[in-house]
């Protein structure tokens, strides 16, 4: 018993991450029981990772800000206000310039979106930076703001469909990436894990450091290669409807055979773009200055400014960041959606920060993962889209949701209290 | 003297209201009177606050699209008690001081009940429902299981799954649909949605199955890029509810209020008393109108749309209006 | 006293919070490889003076000059950019981050990609820790579990790790133990040597006689005056302190008592 | 121009709140003017002061939530819930008993709604101090189970009316007290403040502390009176509607002159309500234990548990205190409406946060007054009631009131920057 | 050692933090009236120690006995109420009320009314503090915006202001002015003839010998010995803080090196 608890505390795992994992199994096989086995389904997996990219991808800067004691009430108005102009840009400027279903339009919708996120971001930050005014003010006023333009930009209109080679962005059958796509993307995350690892390795040892045994280090890989490969099989086990396989393979010029045929999903192009955003968030948190000195800020704002950190400026570009990942939700939810309407991102500031705080940010600041951000955001699609399948009703889903919450975050404390 | 007249909409969410909107405010205007507004954000008291200021601004007529139909009525009361003239807006103040104009909310769940059931007439159900804070999400589903009951005590239809959608949002009944899908393994084969911005995250649910236009698609208000949906084939039905006829007519009688006019002597005014509590309150009924891609015509020959809006991406001979 | 060759000159500096004055009418200066030692009892106004210096707060009137040069310092990073690293008395460390990173915080060091070298910064930390404090073992822990004296030590090897010119040191061994503060006391003679100019706030008179050239001593927020070293003993230097007393040997400030 | 300000600050004005009065007065007369004159008037002004009472209610505890560096998400819901039962109650439970309009019905709801919240309020409050569960988590969990629950307590129906003695809490006709006991309210405040400053000026001398000078004590107090003297005369210069007046008097047996009677509305009941709580709670936060230890926990969590202080069941009796509060505030907007609907406080914990975070709480904790928080509620609501008098277009009024929001915490800012 | 009449024992107590023994198996006690000085090198462990027995941490093992009664100490609450008294190393003040407030934290002085007696708590606070810091002013202001040394005066007021049984001292004086330092030593002279127990922590070796009884030595979380004062030199005693060498005078701990 010793010895097996030693050879688990040399991997070093994050108990933290852990006590997550555990609370999602549980809430996961608790949902699979209950809904009789249609939970635990490569089909509605594939659904959940869908429907969580849009606030993960958001809940990357959220974790910032409250590393920084500060808060973004902003975002559901802003990826609404971004959302609308991202639709109004393909429907109308962009094809009154070169026409519908221009090859360019999707691009520059997103750089549009990207950018216009963070130039509001960064203009709310430099507001709370320079001018001192408390982030929670600024960014309910964005609430209140962003809100009543994403209406004025049409007049409350919806716009819809999108540019056909925006869609994929949302998901969906033209965003999934098919079962080839899928093993490529599969092994290059596996490549990329087991290089990360053995440099940080080979350089730890050069500078003399301590290191895991090398058969911890090779388990550890193992384990989140498994992962990956895990992740892929589920995601290919999910086959696409009959109907729409049909038309594809007809398309093709093929022959549709008595028996069907199985086309995989594979990976959907939302769920890869909040993965990318997430690693990129977190190398820029660990592996930057900018990162370095957002922790710095949260551990001790005082010390922070005597070091010579110009702490403004990196909090004006965590406001920008923020207001840059909106953006990128914003063009998930409405290439998802195929529609902008102006009430897009209605109370996700809610479910952003929830995301964080149950992912184990302290809204003192200071302490905040990414990677803990984006479990958050998952446990709580995976509390709401499961409760639609076990067939309870909205009002009392939420007693469920928010009793369930309570509970995860409360074991999830205790593991952590037992980790000391 | 100008005339002021107060109008306090319930939230500005759904894209009708800009039409209705535009419609009070060009008859109150035309009239020579002066259109002043208050949004109350979906909150009961917020708007209890707006008809207040409405009424401190010197508001000689209201025109209230009631949040919630209980909660409203001390606003009412403080308006009768100046003298004020008041318009219930859309949905039902039951209270015989003030007049009431409005589309019958229950007929517009039983036609978009029609129009899901005349193309199966047999099979699984799903019922997007509306927020469950709005009153006028009941009225919809009532009017829904008024038509669909038969079916289903017969067996024909079976209910395989029924939400409310929180605060309308179109994401929010897409996710919800999405899950209905995976429960029901993509057998369902109708969809009443409560109106045009849960059509669309149904239809976008759909779609990512293949089943978007085999699956009859209900939706209310005739959102433009529904009437676009309807000409794709995607979804069924939008009930139309010319905002536009409601917004005149509301402006107009709230001026012939204000003028002194007894609600008695409003053209074509009504005496309804089928409310919950059986109040005869004067009123004015418009009708609704079932827009499927047959009757397409009707709200592009009515100025609502134009022709290119509808048809934007309607393959050729899909649908008789595009040609 | 306005020498052509001093390092720092601070004339006529005064800072009040909420009515009461902190810092009134100072002025002082120091040269190169020179120790300075700053005297006064407690409330005095001494890391309130050096503060002014560092860029932690803005005098409300006075002038400073560098180098016999004007110069305005608004924050931090100026007085960084004039050479100017303080030790402050409240240690002003990150504490949800480790030694090494509060060690290098404002002046990573950057690997060829532009990433942050932690390495590099760990195994340099550890060898500047290695001299000042060589029980220090937790590099991976956040400040914040660190003792008192250890977490002293990170903020001494924080503003000697970088080419000083001019170097604060509030109170820096407040909370070390005797190895350890015999090491900064090495270190100071070192850096004298090396031509540093030293402000040394300190309590202990000895380690001041020891160490300083010259002493400077505050009262209520007013300079009583100041002094080499061998032209006053230390009782004298008690008398300023706790009577404001100034001896003959020493040149009387504005709060010397009559 | 020395010796005024010498004079000026013998006043000892609290800089803070004289920022925030600055920037009320400047909303107030810029919606004067913009609105020809109809914002300043005894009836606007009447009627703002009821629509704050609520929130106002609400922003005290919040206030000692914030200090306490916690957050409490759930009141809106709360005061949802707690409605329907109040509702219910008066409407169903009580009369089932005694019958309608019995005299007992409005004291017994009354008293179900305070120990309800409170209740709730300490059960959450125990989640969070016992448990250890981050407040934000459990109060968010809490917002979405308590509107669930006030969905479920009658399925969604509105509950209307209520007990006629009810109704007065809500303001209204009804809860107009007319100008006879207006003034006694009036005299009675004025004698309590004399009393107030004479027994403090008279200890504080007694210990031989400093005092402020006679003159500037006098003025002080003639400042206060003043105040409370000119809110007398603007509720009594608002006259009931002759409508209503008339049925009064024909009611009483008179006959209705020629030209109308003037029968003023006097303070509203809600109002005072939230002036004895305002007045409770700062009592409480000055001059008792708990109220210190709250202070204390924000101050240092750690050093107040060092110093023996019980700090989780001081957390506890915070968010029970909001909670009782959130009860109270339950009844004034339910007796307001004259109903009890579900969605009642909904986004009302956005408008308490934000009053007290603009009347100077701040998030990281410690800081905070009561009178702060009731100014910032007082300034959210009349930005909001505000802009529906300009005439601005409901859909643009929200980005009016964020603009203005975020100048006037600037404006404020400054003012209290400079103060240093 | 262990006695009879001792007042507080504590006996084989161990804490880690993630793997680190920061107390390892420490023994020590201490009788009533009598002054026992904690020394050794930063990070050996003497606050950790001392913290268990004021109830800021619970040990991982060991026993503590108060009045030769084990006894469980939980929380401060606990420890307060066996009569143990603390001055923090980190001081522990709450920094955003004033020093009355913070003297009475937990034992406010009430009206007769039930209401906080400010008057009273700030009168009583000015008399303390009057002995403390004759040059303390700053009563109405949050001790945030405190001097370093006044922060301390604030801390050891509270401490001394009410009847301990035992007092625990970590580094009391380590931010006083030499005035300030003086009266400190004077009330533990004082406190020790009203028969209070004293543990004293100082990097002072020349206080320490002054003002203690015995002395105990601790090195990288292990006891390296005990001794009375009288027995041992200085030099011996530097000898046992920085080799863990115990010389014939003390008695050895468990962390004596061979
Ligand atoms: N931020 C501040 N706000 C208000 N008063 C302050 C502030 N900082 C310092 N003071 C006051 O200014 C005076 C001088 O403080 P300072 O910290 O400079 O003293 P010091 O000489 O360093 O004392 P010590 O030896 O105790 O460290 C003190 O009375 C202190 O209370
Ligand atoms: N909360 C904590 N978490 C993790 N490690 C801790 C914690 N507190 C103390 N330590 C570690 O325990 C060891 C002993 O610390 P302690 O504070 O007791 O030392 P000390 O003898 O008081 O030193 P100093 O003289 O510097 O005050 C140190 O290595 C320290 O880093
Ligand atoms: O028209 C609909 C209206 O009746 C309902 O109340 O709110 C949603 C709208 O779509
Ligand atoms: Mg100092
Ligand atoms: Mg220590």
């Amino acid at each position: 018993m010793g010895a097996l608890k030693a050879r688990f505390e040399a991997l070093e795992l994050n108990g933290r991450m852990l006590g997550m994992l555990a609370a999602l199994a549980v809430i996961w096989i608790v949902f699979d029981i209950v809904s009789g086995g249609a939970f635990l389904t490569p089909r509605n997996l594939w659904n959940l990772s869908v429907q969580t990219a849009s606030i993960s991808v958001m809940a990357c800067g959220m974790v910032l800000i409250i590393v920084t004691r500060s808060i973004d009430l902003s975002v559901g108005s802003l990826l609404g206000f971004v959302a609308m102009i991202v639709g109004v840009a393909q429907a109308q400027w962009l094809p009154a310039i070169w026409g519908f279903e221009h090859p360019l339009t999707w691009i520059v919708a997103v750089l549009i979106a990207v950018s216009l996120g963070a130039f509001i971001g960064a203009v709310q930050g430099a507001i709370i930076a320079y001018l001192a005014v408390p982030s929670f003010v600024v960014t309910l006023a964005g609430l209140l703001v962003w809100r009543g333009a994403a209406w004025w930009t049409t007049s409350g209109q919806t716009i819809a469909p999108m540019d056909s080679r925006f869609k994929p962005i949302g998901g969906g059958i033209e965003g999934a990436l098919g079962d080839s796509a899928s093993w490529v993307i599969a092994i290059l995350a596996i490549a990329l894990i087991v290089l990360f690892r053995f440099l940080t390795r080979r350089r730890h040892k050069a500078f003399g450091f301590a290191v895991r045994p090398a058969w911890a280090e090779a388990a550890l890989i193992g384990l989140l290669a498994a992962s990956v490969i895990a992740a892929t099989l589920i995601v290919n086990a999910y086959p696409l409807p009959p109907g729409i396989a049909r038309r594809m393979i007809e398309a093709a010029g093929g022959t549709w055979p008595e028996g069907g045929v199985f086309i995989s999903h594979g990976f959907a192009v939302p769920v890869l773009i909040a993965a990318v955003v997430g690693v990129a968030v977190t190398f820029l948190a660990k592996r930057t200055r900018f990162g370095r000195y957002i922790f710095a800020i949260g551990g001790n704002p005082e010390a922070a400014k005597l070091s010579g950190i110009n702490t403004k400026r990196t909090l004006m570009g965590v406001f920008a960041l923020m207001g840059g990942l909106a953006g990128i939700a914003a063009c998930i939810s409405t290439a998802r959606l195929n529609a902008a309407t102006n009430s897009a991102g209605t109370l996700d500031e809610l479910y952003v920060i929830a995301s964080a705080v149950i992912g184990g940010a302290s809204l003192a600041g200071g302490s905040g993962t990414i990677v803990g951000a984006m479990l958050g955001a998952l446990v709580m699609q995976s509390l709401q889209s499961g409760m639609v399948l076990t067939g309870v009703d909205a009002p009392l889903q939420n007693i469920v949701v928010g009793l369930v919450l309570v509970v995860a975050v409360w074991v999830d404390t205790i593991y952590r209290g037992r980790a000391k | 003297q100008k005339v002021t007249v107060g109008v306090s909409w319930s939230n500005f969410q759904e894209e009708r209201w800009k039409t209705d909107e535009a419609a009070i405010k060009a008859a109150i205007e035309k009239a020579g009177g002066t259109y002043l507004s208050a949004d109350a954000q979906s909150s009961p008291a917020k708007q209890l606050t707006d008809v207040e200021s409405l009424i401190a601004r010197g508001a000689k007529a209201l025109i209230v699209l009631a949040q919630d139909t209980e909660a409203i009525r001390p606003a009412i009361e403080k308006a009768v008690n100046e003298g004020i003239a008041v318009v219930g807006y859309d949905r039902l103040i039951e209270n015989p001081q003030a007049f009431y104009i409005t589309f019958d909310n229950r007929e517009v769940g039983r036609m978009q009940a029609r129009a899901v059931f005349a193309e199966k007439p047999k099979g699984n159900y799903v019922f997007i429902k509306g927020s469950s804070t709005d009153p006028n999400a009941d009225f919809l589903f009532a009017g829904a299981m008024d038509v669909l009951k038969d079916a289903m005590s017969k067996g024909d239809i079976k209910n395989v799954g029924e939400a409310y959608t929180d605060q309308w949002l179109p994401a929010n009944a897409q996710r919800n649909m999405e899950q209905f899908l995976t429960k029901n393994n993509n057998k369902v084969d109708g969809v009443v949605a409560a109106n045009d911005g849960t059509a669309g995250g149904v239809v976008a649910a759909l779609s990512a199955q293949g089943l978007a236009g085999s699956v009859p698609v209900s939706g209310q208000d005739g959102d433009k890029a529904a009437l676009n949906r309807v000409a794709l084939g995607t979804q069924t039905v939008s009930v139309w509810k010319d905002a536009r006829e409601l917004g005149r007519v509301a402006a107009e009688t709230a001026l012939l209020l204000a003028s002194g006019k007894k609600m008695t002597e409003v053209p074509g005014v009504v005496t309804f008393s089928e409310g919950p509590k059986k109040q005869p309150m004067q009123s004015l009924f418009l009708k609704p109108q079932p827009i499927t891609k047959d009757n397409l015509d009707t709200v592009i020959n009515a100025g609502w749309v134009t022709k290119d809006v509808v048809c934007q991406g309607v393959p050729k001979g899909k649908t008789k209006v595009c040609g | 006293m306005s020498e052509a060759n001093s390092l720092v000159e601070m004339r006529g500096i005064s800072i009040a919070f909420g009515g009461i004055k902190a810092v009134d009418d100072v002025s002082i200066d120091l040269r190169p490889g020179e120790v300075v030692g700053l005297l006064g009892h407690n409330g005095a106004g001494k890391s309130t003076l050096i503060k002014i210096l560092s860029g932690a707060y803005r005098a409300d009137s006075g002038e400073i000059k560098v180098n016999g040069l004007p110069v305005e310092i608004r924050n931090p990073r100026d007085a960084k950019e004039f050479g100017i690293e303080t030790i402050y008395q409240t240690l002003a460390l990150a504490d949800n981050v480790d030694a090494a990173a509060n060690v290098f915080l404002g002046r990573e060091i950057m690997t060829r990609w532009g990433t942050l070298d932690d390495s590099e910064m760990e195994a340099q930390t550890r060898k500047v820790m290695g001299r000042l404090n060589p029980h220090f073992r937790r590099f991976k822990e956040p400040v914040v579990a660190l003792s008192g004296g250890q977490r002293q030590s990170v903020a001494i090897a924080r503003a000697i790790h970088f080419n000083a010119r001019v170097l604060i040191m509030d109170e820096p061994t407040a909370a070390l133990g005797p190895a350890e503060t015999k090491q900064v006391a090495d270190l100071v003679v070192q850096l004298k040597r090396e031509g540093i100019g030293i402000f040394l706030i300190s309590h202990d008179i000895h380690d001041v006689f020891d160490l300083a050239d010259r002493i400077a001593v505050m009262k209520n927020g007013r300079l009583v005056g100041t002094a080499k070293v061998s032209d006053v003993t230390k009782d004298e230097v008690l008398g300023m302190i706790i009577l404001g007393k100034c001896p003959p040997g020493a040149t009387p400030g504005p709060g010397a008592s009559a």
